[in-house]
């Protein structure tokens, strides 16, 4: 039923009105109170009539406008107080009306720009440890992080502890060829674990000398380090830019 | 550090920032006055734009961004999820309205403007973080009083507050 | 669609996507076959790296990517720091951590624990008044002590230090 559609599209009474208003070409000045609120009663009426729920707006909107009218159709006073400027009981309505009116015309101009503007598309953030090494919010930071940060410094400890490192060893590795080691790594494959290069490895200087190498490496941005979050699986990426 | 090199550099600094760059912080990265900043990056505003590339800079609030072109949007939308955008009903676009002029406004004074209840066209506008609780109004009750967010600049294309048109009539009627 | 156009639309494509798009992707996107793609987006890498904009075209494994010039790592590296001014380093958690469950501990025992030297997180937690110094301890040298503070507390939650989680398998290691 297009009516209904229609009487559902009013936003509310002055939106209603403004549309009666502009439907009968009358100037907004100078409402023909009558005629308008007929009109509006009529769309009332069908609204009731085709049982949808008449907002409690609208009815004060009536009552509003058949009060206009009945002070209009009242004689007008005679000039006993003629200093006080007679008010046409139309002003406020008007006012309201006028107001109502601009922000409703501004809304059409919104709606224009959104249409364009919501066609645009946005990037997120660059993830910022790629360009931050190291580096932890201090928001980010919790109780349970220190705990666990605590704990596994106990346990690497521990680790070390057991494994009876009193032994000594030759200086066997160079940082050096430890870089062209991971380099020739990197060449096979694009990524891998910090921790897969210390697999199966004990000396301590062994894995002194792979993390200097890999400081240099980063340094020289041949790699890039990625982890997640603390004390997660550190990921070393072949960095792109650079061709080995 | 000369001018291409400066606009390199803020190309970068806004591609990694991904969300809007202040000229304050840009004057601060470069150690170049602010001024000079916004000239720049205005050329490169221009350049962008006479260009036709693919990514154009925009200014809201004095701040800069990267964002794509509208005119894209489908080859976008091909390519990325389907965007799940939902319009604004009328009565959000006639609340948003009134805010973006009035604010900092109170409900009550919306629902006066618009003679109906905009609670939940206040609830959506909120929900998409058009508009934001800006605190509270002195006296009586102490009400809730609302404001328009960037992101409101950002959705359409507006630079600042003081960029919107005026109002027809508003200088008759106030 | 001409050549121009077609840039332009993969420059947003590229910006939009993040990751690395790949060529066959774009190739269905813009319905233009794949050999033609990457032909212009070879024209596209060469004009950026010529142009030394700030940022450029990368290509990993026929996919292709916006990155940054690593010339401007500075850069990039002072906009992004403010926002993480606040930080802190894995080296000073781990300090701090040391401190929270060992105090009063001096700077000695961190570092036997840690295992490095770490008079650089010491002094950053003493700075951010996280620690302080707690007088000194009885024995050869009288070396400093330290201890956390209330800001510590307040900063983690903590009503006291007793409040500390418990630390599983603790007893196993003392």
């Amino acid at each position: 039923m297009p009516i209904n559609v229609k009487l559902q599209a009013f936003e509310g009474p002055l939106d209603l009105l403004l549309h009666l208003i502009e439907k009968a070409e009358v100037d907004i000045y100078d409402i023909p109170i009558a005629e308008i609120t007929d009109q509006y009663l009529d769309y009332i009426h069908m609204m009731k009539q085709l049982d949808l729920e008449v907002a409690s707006e609208f009815l004060l909107m009536a009552a509003t406008l058949l009060e206009i009218k009945s002070k209009m159709l009242l004689p007008k006073p005679k000039k006993e107080n003629n200093q006080e400027e007679e008010i046409d009981p139309r002003e406020e309505l008007i006012q309201k009306l006028i107001e109502y009116k601009k922000y409703k015309e501004f809304s059409t101009l919104l709606k224009e720009k959104l249409i364009v503007y919501e066609k645009v598309f946005y990037k997120l953030p660059e993830p910022i440890e790629s360009y931050l090494t190291d580096y932890t919010s201090l928001s980010g930071v919790t109780v349970d992080m220190l705990t666990k940060c605590f704990q596994s410094i106990l346990s690497k400890n521990s680790k070390e502890k057991r494994s009876n490192v009193r032994e000594i060893y030759r200086d066997t590795f160079t940082i050096e060829d430890r870089i062209i080691s991971i380099t020739h790594l990197l060449a096979a494959k694009p990524a891998f674990y910090f921790d897969d290069l210390f697999e199966g490895r004990k000396s301590r200087h062994e894995i002194i000398v792979t993390f200097m190498a890999i400081l240099e490496l980063i340094k020289q941005k041949t790699i890039i380090i990625e982890q997640e979050k603390n004390f997660d699986r550190i990921l070393i990426r072949r960095n792109i830019s650079f061709s080995i | 550090m000369d001018i291409k090199e400066i606009k390199s550099v803020i190309e970068s600094l806004l591609f990694v920032a991904g969300d809007a760059v202040s000229c304050k912080e840009l004057s601060s990265v470069l150690n170049i006055d602010e001024s000079t900043i916004k000239k720049i990056i205005n050329q490169m505003i221009d350049y962008y734009n006479d260009e036709g590339r693919g990514i154009q800079i925009i200014e809201v609030n004095n701040s800069f961004q990267f964002c794509t072109r509208p005119e894209h949007y489908e080859y976008i939308e091909r390519l990325v999820k389907p965007n799940t955008r939902q319009g604004l009903s009328q009565a959000a676009l006639e609340t948003l309205s009134i805010i973006a002029y009035k604010q900092p406004i109170t409900k009550a004074q919306i629902e006066a403007i618009r003679g109906v209840k905009s609670d939940s066209s206040i609830a959506r506008l909120a929900e998409k973080e058009l508009i934001f609780e800006a605190g509270r109004q002195d006296g009586p009750g102490r009400p809730m009083i609302f404001c328009t967010t960037d992101n409101f600049l950002k959705l359409f294309g507006l630079k600042s507050i003081s960029e919107l048109p005026p109002l027809k009539e508003l200088s008759e009627e106030q």
